[in-house]
């Protein structure tokens, strides 16, 4: 099959480029035209993501291109290009074309903002650097994309930099990933170590695993590493804590960069680099767990939270832990098939809060409520991503939740149960969520209404997708998992699972709906009996507050201890040599005194010692 | 002399060598004596003047006296003067001017010390003396002095390596150092002396060897109208003597040594004058040279350029081209303008030689006064009729007189008894003179008063008269002005 | 002790000797310790002319003379002006107050006096062949000035030719 | 007579100047000091001259050599000190720090 197309793959991330450089070189002239530089610039990219796709649906092959030299370090060379694998495919589509989505939402979203071109730039900056990442052909190229990601995710959250809550949240966003991104950057350094001929490509990362050349303690160290940088762009536990903040930034943002497409850059890594993880059980157990316990973890606390995007946020958190498990457990098309239906719905999710928010203005579900009829498209295409997230049928959140289940329940059956849990716990907040904000009365007196059509047509279009993406893979269609290459594991129809969890699901919504819908159970019935239960989750587990004390205290501890050491021993260190040089040249003022005489009684005395040495030796009958 | 220096140094050659000191000290300072007095003479000679002719026969002994005088004078050292350097100074000047002498043979047979360096040790010790004179001028504490003192150094310093240089020529000619040979080299006739191959030389050694000596014209050191004496502006006494006592030494040593190196030492001029001993042509050489030293240096003194001397002519000149001769005067010594001035000045000396002298032998030879002179008044008693105008006209009333009758009987009138003047306080006005009637007082050309005492200068009547000589041939009276006539 | 004294002093040239460099000596030291410069000149003056002596006692007669011409002639009224031009009169040598330096300096001179003496009076210097004769010697010392000598002579006369060349450059006002 | 008492009286003088040179303020007495260490040596040569291992005249004439170079060194050197004089107003060699300045 020819790869027309496919060859052609560096356009996709350059139109946003070309679009990213007009914007900036351009600036405040363009105006409104600057969001449809954007919109067209992003149209491009998505259409020839979707030729690709389509060129390489029933083509397993990759296509590489890595010509371009880069680097040259003695006999090693490295070079630059592209590659495009089915699963890169796959991540193009998603990323062109809820970027797409995106775009044209902020244009209704950011409209009258002042940098709104700024703005946009900054989308575009960022899907170039998504798209660049995501046809990366090497992990070094990976790494300088993920880190421009991780400055347009920065940047993006501290857009409103007037808010100091939008800048903390930056700051820590940037921070917290950066932890990640050593681990990364560690990882990378021991593969490159490790690699026969230092080899950083991902083809030869393949073949170098999967025929295992590699010490399977270093290839632990090296997946375990990798992943910590996953973890920090993915927000697993224990570094998740930057993104339910990061939701300071304008909604759009959280839908495009903390929903859809940068958190999952870290289950992309890892599904990328999957061999290196086939190639350590440990390293897979690890990711495992981590992502089971993410999954529950930030399920509970998604239901004592108040602030809708917050919400959104640790349901995110969640469901990448669900792909991180997916991953751990070996089931890569499993986890990657969540990642493609999440996209949708979680960012159909967010782009419907933020219709919400942009209608009452304000951000706390306590002060919204039977907005259901007053936006009726966003109630709709909200309660479908809602369905869809808690994996109710034959919404495409159950296909992918099912698959990584069954997974589980082949493989492991603690991790089966606790992702049975987080399924209940996600149906139930995101029950509340809708019952609370779009069912019973209103709580304030906003005068909401419908948002305009920029809002509600990525609204549709997501709804839709978030409908049939599903189908795609369902145990009675597996052709997913022998596109994307993976290991063919035939999907076959598990009904206990699935029974198990459409009954979660709906015991989640049903109690969401006795509790906030019908109001029949009393809300606050944990918050009554165990305050401090309902208190733990809604302080996050003090999660923060224990990073606070142990990280933060601990470092301040620490870098006072060090400021201390810095300024006495240090300095002091420092002082004293140039008070040793100062005296040593105070000594030699002295002796430099520019007096003729001195440097002849200098001379004489010398003369004499080497005279007196002279006679001394022959006196003692020395040589 | 040659078998003193060769014997062993024992009792009986010191003695020996004592004595022929002693005498090499007597005569050395019988010729310093007499060149100052001969120098003075000359100097005289070339000024129309007589010099010094008071001191015994013909002013012989005036040298000695002044000799006598400086050395018997008392030694006077300035209070903020550098007190043993200025002690030490004249010393260090003195003695190696006479040790200098040691070295210059004076005949064939008669010298005491025969070195091998000897023109290098008479340059060496002059050199010494130098440091006497700067030191004389550094420790007087006198700006003049030192002032002085550093001309002289730099000018003796100067011009001793003209003179050493001089002398190479002599040097590569006789093959040695020694001065008894160069003299010996010369022998055979005038025609052999070196100042004729080396006639070059000759003129450069007089040159530097009249600088060497502070005469005119480089004379600048002392600079009489300038630093009133040069180095030795604070010495007096014997100090100063040793001072002037070590120049005239060094103008015989020089006169001596020209006469040795250049002008054939003790060699006859003429094979026919071969009978003549050494020893008295050496001296007269010595000192025709000594006058052609005075007449050559004397003479720049005689010439305009150098007004300080006090010549009628040299003042007389300067008092036309002062402003011209100053300028030249600093524009340095030398050249051919300089010499030719000598040689002027050289002749307008031997011209001057026999004109007629501006001084006399005074006391000897009277001054010869005009008629108008006032002199001392003389006194007639005969015509005096005590008419005692003159006392009363007298400003100072320095006259007294008293008369008596006349003894003869037969004239009436009185006669003058006593008449004395105060020269005291008389000032010689002519008034007594004028008023007289008779002309019995009258003015003379004399006007020695010089007495010990002031009694003295109470004349009376007997000195008066008898003060009858030089007596004014023309009085104030005698003019026809009317009023009494003298009969007389 | 005595006795080695006047045996030493017996003979005339040991005589000369010993007054000569007791003269020497006492210059130098008065020298050092005179106060004020011009005595400090007059005693150095003194050393030279006494070593001028030691030199014709030497059979050096020649450089005994210069030496007299020059540094006793020269050399010290060259220093006697360097003083009277710069310095202002009545002002005495006054020590600088350094104790240490002093102190030092003289522990060194004193040091190498003694490594002098010592390596002096343990070498022995045996003349290979008999002294040259005293006798006119200055003819000799001219005859290898101008043969054997004669370039290092001609390079001295050029030194002394820059060196007074040089002199009157520096010593020059710069307005004249 | 033998050379050791020149060699003696050589090391006296040249020890004297050198402590001269190196302990005097006034620079003109430092060159002075110089002059007795270089007649120092000059004795020196002269002795060797005669009761040296090799009697001869090349001390005498290096000892007349070393008398031209110091006439020629001390008249540089009062050059310029005189100099120094006018500009600096003194002759002190303490004052003569101007290299460390």
């Amino acid at each position: 099959m020819a790869n027309d197309f496919t060859s052609y793959a560096w356009l996709v991330p350059l139109f946003p480029l070309l679009a990213f450089l007009v914007l900036i070189a351009a600036g405040r002239q363009l105006r409104e035209a600057g969001a449809y530089i954007s919109i067209v610039a992003m149209l491009a990219s998505f259409v020839l993501a979707l030729l690709i796709f389509f060129e390489r649906l029933g083509h397993t092959t990759d296509y590489t291109w890595n010509q371009l030299k880069w680097l040259t370090i003695g006999d090693f060379q490295l070079n630059m290009g592209f590659e495009v694998t089915n699963l890169n495919a796959l991540m193009l589509v998603i990323v062109t074309l809820v970027s797409l989505l995106v775009n044209i939402y902020s244009k209704g979203y950011m409209h009258g903002d002042e940098r709104v071109n700024v703005f946009f730039s900054y989308i575009q900056l960022f899907s170039f650097a998504m798209l660049g990442l995501v046809i990366s052909v090497n992990v070094l190229e990976l790494y300088i994309f993920w880190e421009l990601v991780g400055v347009c995710s920065f940047l993006l959250v501290g857009f409103w930099y007037f808010k100091p809550e939008a800048r903390a949240a930056a700051k820590k966003a940037f921070i917290v990933t950066r932890v990640g991104d050593v681990g990364l950057f560690l990882g990378m350094l021991l593969l490159f170590w490790y690699m026969p001929g230092h080899s950083l490509d991902f083809s030869a990362i393949h073949n170098a695993f999967s025929q295992g050349k590699i010490d399977p303690s270093i290839a632990t160290w090296i997946a375990i590493l990798v992943f910590v940088g996953a973890m920090g762009k993915s927000g697993q536990f224990p570094l998740h804590t930057w993104l339910p903040d990061a939701m300071e930034g304008p909604t759009p943002i959280s839908a495009l960069i903390h929903a859809a497409t940068m958190v999952a850059a870290g289950v992309y890594l890892v599904a990328r680099t999957m061999d290196i993880f086939q190639a350590s059980p440990d390293a897979m157990l690890v990711v495992a767990y981590v992502g089971g316990f993410t999954a529950i973890f930030a399920a509970t606390i998604g239901t004592a939270q108040n602030d809708i995007k917050r919400v959104l946020a640790y349901s995110t958190v969640s469901q990448l832990g669900y792909m991180m498990m997916a991953l751990g457990l070996g089931a890569a098309t499993a986890g990657i098939f969540h990642l493609f239906t999440h996209a949708f719905f979680k960012a159909l999710l967010f782009l419907g809060a933020g219709s919400v928010i942009h209608a009452v203005h304000t951000q706390d579900i306590r002060e919204m409520g039977g907005l259901a009829g007053k936006m009726k498209i966003t109630a709709w295409t909200f309660a479908i991503g809602a369905l869809a997230l808690s994996g109710i049928v034959p919404l495409s959140g159950f296909w992918s939740k099912d698959a990584i289940l069954s997974a589980a329940f082949e493989h492991n059956q603690l991790l089966f149960w606790v992702g049975l849990i987080a399924a209940f716990f996600t149906a139930f907040y995101m029950a509340r969520l809708f019952f609370l904000v779009f069912a019973g009365k209103p709580r304030s007196d906003a005068h909401a209404h419908e948002s305009p059509a920029p809002f509600t047509f990525p609204l549709v279009v997501l709804a839709v997708l978030a409908v049939i993406a599903g189908f795609v893979f369902t145990p009675f269609n597996g052709w997913l998992g022998h596109w994307l290459g993976d290991h063919a594991e035939a999907e076959t129809a598990n009904w206990t699972v699935m029974i198990l969890s459409t009954l979660a699901g709906l015991l989640g919504i049903g109690l969401g709906y006795v509790m906030y819908g019908k109001n029949s159970v009393s809300r606050d019935i944990v918050a009554g009996n165990a305050p401090w239960l309902y208190t733990l989750v809604y302080r996050k587990y003090y999660i923060d507050e224990l990073y606070d004390v142990v990280f933060v205290r601990g470092l301040r501890l620490i870098g006072k201890a060090f400021e201390l050491f810095d300024i006495y021993i240090v300095d002091g260190i420092v002082r004293l040599c140039s008070a040793a040089v100062v005296g040593i040249g105070r000594l030699g003022l002295r002796l430099q005194n520019g007096q003729v005489q001195t440097y002849g009684l200098a001379t004489l005395l010398g003369l004499l010692i080497l005279a007196l040495a002279l006679a001394g030796r022959r006196f003692f009958h020395l040589g | 002399m040659m078998h003193f220096l060769e014997q062993p140094f024992g009792w009986s050659n010191f003695f020996v060598f004592l004595l022929l000191g002693i005498v090499m000290l007597l005569i050395v300072l019988g010729f310093v004596t007499y060149a100052i007095y001969f120098e003075r003479k000359v100097i005289g000679w070339m000024q129309f003047r007589i010099g010094p002719n008071r001191t015994g026969p013909l002013g012989l002994l005036q040298s000695v006296a002044d000799v006598t005088k400086l050395l018997i004078k008392e030694d006077t050292i300035p209070r903020k003067a550098e007190r043993q350097l200025f002690i030490l100074a004249p010393v260090i000047t003195f003695i190696p001017s006479f040790a200098a002498i040691a070295v210059l043979p004076f005949a064939s047979n008669l010298f005491f010390a025969d070195l091998d360096v000897g023109i290098l040790y008479y340059v060496a010790l002059s050199g010494i003396s130098t440091i006497g004179i700067v030191l004389g001028g550094w420790a007087s504490n006198n700006k003049y002095a030192l002032l002085g003192g550093m001309r002289s150094a730099a000018q003796m310093i100067s011009y001793e390596v003209p003179l050493v240089i001089s002398v190479v020529g002599i040097v590569m000619m006789t093959g040695t150092l020694n001065l008894r040979l160069i003299v010996e080299g010369q022998a055979g006739g005038f025609w052999h002396w070196n100042f004729i191959p080396q006639i070059i030389g000759f003129v450069v050694f007089v040159i530097a060897g009249i600088s060497e000596l502070n005469r005119t014209p480089f004379d600048l050191p002392e600079a009489e109208s300038e630093l009133v004496a040069g180095y030795h502006v604070e010495y007096s006494g014997f100090r100063f003597a040793f001072f002037m006592l070590a120049e005239y030494v060094y103008v015989f040593a020089i006169a001596s040594l020209t006469t040795v190196l250049f002008l054939g030492g003790w060699q006859s001029p003429l094979p026919v004058l071969d009978f003549i001993p050494g020893i008295i042509l050496v001296p007269a050489q010595i000192f025709v040279h000594r006058l052609f030293l005075l007449l050559a240096a004397r003479d720049a003194a005689a010439h305009p350029d150098r007004p300080a001397h006090g010549s009628r002519l040299a003042g007389a000149a300067a008092a036309r081209d002062r402003q011209h001769f100053r300028q030249r005067d600093f524009n340095g010594i030398g050249g051919w303008g300089r010499m030719k001035g000598i040689m002027k000045g050289l002749g307008v000396t031997f011209k001057a030689m026999t004109a007629k002298k501006v001084t006399y032998a005074y006391p000897d030879v009277p001054l010869e006064m005009p008629d108008r002179f006032r002199g001392i008044q003389h006194f007639e008693p005969d015509k005096c009729i005590v008419c005692n105008m003159c006392a009363k006209i007298c400003p100072t009333e320095c006259i007294t007189l008293t008369g008596k009758p006349n003894p003869d009987p037969e004239k009436k009138g009185k006669v003058i008894d006593t008449y004395d003047i105060n020269f005291e306080i008389c000032i010689l006005c002519d008034l007594c003179t004028e008023v007289c009637p008779t002309e019995a007082i009258v003015m003379t050309n004399n006007f020695e008063l010089s007495t010990y005492s002031r009694d003295e200068l109470f004349k009376d009547m007997k000195w008066l008269t008898d003060n009858n000589e030089n007596v004014r041939k023309e009085n104030n009276s005698a003019a026809p002005k009317g009023g009494a006539k003298a009969n007389a | 002790m005595l006795d080695r004294l006047i045996g030493f002093l017996s003979s005339g040239e040991n005589l000369v000797f010993f007054v000569f460099s007791l003269v020497a000596i006492c210059g130098a030291i008065f020298m050092i310790s005179l106060t004020r410069v011009v005595h400090m000149v007059m005693a150095l003056a003194l050393t030279f002319l006494s070593l001028g002596g030691i030199y014709i006692t030497l059979g050096a007669e020649f450089v005994g003379w210069v030496q007299v011409l020059i540094y006793a002639g020269a050399i010290t009224i060259l220093m006697i002006f360097g003083i009277m031009m710069t310095r202002h009169r009545g002002e005495a040598e006054t020590e600088p107050q350094r104790p240490w330096h002093n102190g030092l300096l003289l522990v060194g001179a004193i040091v190498l006096f003694g490594i002098l003496f010592y390596v002096i009076q343990n070498a022995t210097i045996t003349p290979q062949s008999a002294p040259v004769d005293p006798k006119d010697n200055t003819l000799q010392i001219g005859q290898l000035l101008f043969n054997q000598y004669v370039i290092p002579f001609e390079i001295m006369s050029v030194l002394l030719t820059v060196a007074f060349i040089g002199a009157i450059v520096v010593a020059k006002r710069e307005e004249d | 007579m033998s050379i050791t008492p020149y060699l003696t009286l050589a090391a006296i003088l040249f020890c004297i100047g050198l402590y001269g040179a190196l302990s005097k303020k006034n620079a003109i007495i430092v060159l002075l000091s110089i002059e007795l260490m270089l007649n120092a040596v000059n004795l020196n040569l002269i002795a060797f001259a005669k009761y040296g291992p090799k009697p001869g005249l090349a001390g005498q004439i290096f000892s007349l050599f070393n008398i031209t170079v110091a006439a020629a060194e001390v008249a540089v050197g009062i050059a310029i000190l005189i100099n120094l004089y006018r500009n600096r107003g003194t002759t002190d060699v303490t004052d003569m720090d101007t290299m460390k300045r």
